[in-house]
């Protein structure tokens, strides 16, 4: 489909580019374009970060940001160009990690695309965030885990301490 | 039958080739792999929480695999720890 | 306060830059951009549209938009940056109306930053559209009263109706 | 006091200067001036229908003034039909 632009992004060989994907959802029929960027940043639950490192599992990633892109077309119920690219390697702090953006004839529909597509990439993405610290230790980043029975149990555990999610990320 | 099961995120430390092989039954359930692994891990990768295996996924390059389905018959399987993309 | 940015840009010196808006709102403390750009489409309502012009209260809509700035920030309940700036002009199919772009420590407030931001533009500021047709038509934009009684009938219609916001846009 | 009441929008055909100049007393009241203009469009630009200037506000270069606050001092105050920004 050409409408949804899906990518992975190899850091060593450049960085993600905001730019291409504005050009990639731009159309005529378009007034509204919704972008989310996630960047590296300096600290993390209170530790200084250097950098980190994006593992993915590729073709599994790719697939399901072409399925994300479909979930969020039939959300949006009408025209949509949605461009979803992340990044693998090391980045440091600054780079970017992830660039969404979603372009659809109103605002509204393209902040729920963009929305939707950014917490579907952060929640069952196949990709794994390690972090590195000042200190020269390093960590994987706790996640969400893809595996029915857990995901209840996550949702559940959401629901009785009231916050958006249950590992605050 | 050998499954290959490749590993990503934390679960890379528990080979440093990158994967585990294992030797499993035909149509072996997804269940039966993630018992095997688990104890695959604990004798041969102690620092690796049993509970990090029970966390993750199994998935083919196409999806998810729940605990009902067979191993895909290629024997070709990765392993997905909680995911923290983004 | 130089963690909020406003412009009204003159289309005729130059189109409104998002790169600059990103550049802008980047900071080793954020992880999470949320960006709007509203862009000039060849369908209105039904009708072929060749472009429009922007008419703005130029003193009183920078100082709105450093308003909506604050009012973002209260929000938050954080730090952010934010980026407001709009065009005034001339403009045609593609071009760009207006962009916004918020940064924050996640994603959830950049998220809803930049939102308040637009919504507030978009009804709050004194800025006015004029359309252009195919057929050498052109017409004022309905819009929202500024005007404390109208606001209220205004929202009461919207009520009865159910919709999102009165006159659809 | 002469008050020069800017127009933009829908309401700049009102005039093709840009502006309309009313005599008022001092101390008017929005709402008065609101009313005065209402006649002066009635009667030099019919084109105009008085629901715009119903659903218009009135502004200084700092805030928006309602019916109950008074004319600025220095006469200078801008006319805002619904807005469409965006």
């Amino acid at each position: 489909m050409t409408d949804i632009y899906t990518a992975v992004v190899d850091i060593s060989h450049g960085p993600l580019d905001p730019t291409a994907a504005l050009d990639f959802v731009s159309d005529p029929r378009f007034g509204g374009i919704a972008t989310f960027i996630g960047r590296v940043r300096q600290h993390n639950l209170g530790r200084a970060v250097t950098g980190v490192s994006y593992d993915l599992f590729e073709p599994l990633a790719l697939r399901m940001f072409q399925d994300i892109g479909e979930r969020a077309r039939a959300e949006v119920g009408g025209p949509l160009k949605l461009y979803i690219a992340h990044a693998k390697g090391d980045l440091r702090i600054g780079d970017l990690a992830v660039v969404v953006a979603a372009a659809t004839p109103h605002r509204d529909e393209a902040f729920r695309a963009c929305r939707l597509a950014i917490e579907a990439v952060k929640h069952e993405a196949p990709i794994w965030k390690k972090e590195h610290y000042v200190d020269g230790d390093s960590a994987w980043s706790e996640g969400c885990s893809l595996c029915e029975e857990h995901r209840e149990a996550e949702r559940q555990a959401v629901k009785q301490h009231g916050d958006a999610h249950g590992h605050g990320h | 039958m050998k499954v290959r099961i490749t590993l990503f995120g934390a679960l890379r430390d528990a080979d440093s080739r990158g994967y585990i092989e294992l030797d499993m039954p035909e149509q072996s359930t997804i269940a039966a792999l993630r018992e095997a692994l688990q104890h695959h891990v604990h004798d041969h990768a102690p620092p690796i929480s049993a509970g990090l295996v029970q966390r993750s996924a199994f998935a083919s390059e196409h999806e998810i695999l729940h605990n009902h389905r067979t191993v895909p018959e290629d024997g070709q399987i990765a392993i997905l720890p909680p995911v923290s993309g983004g």
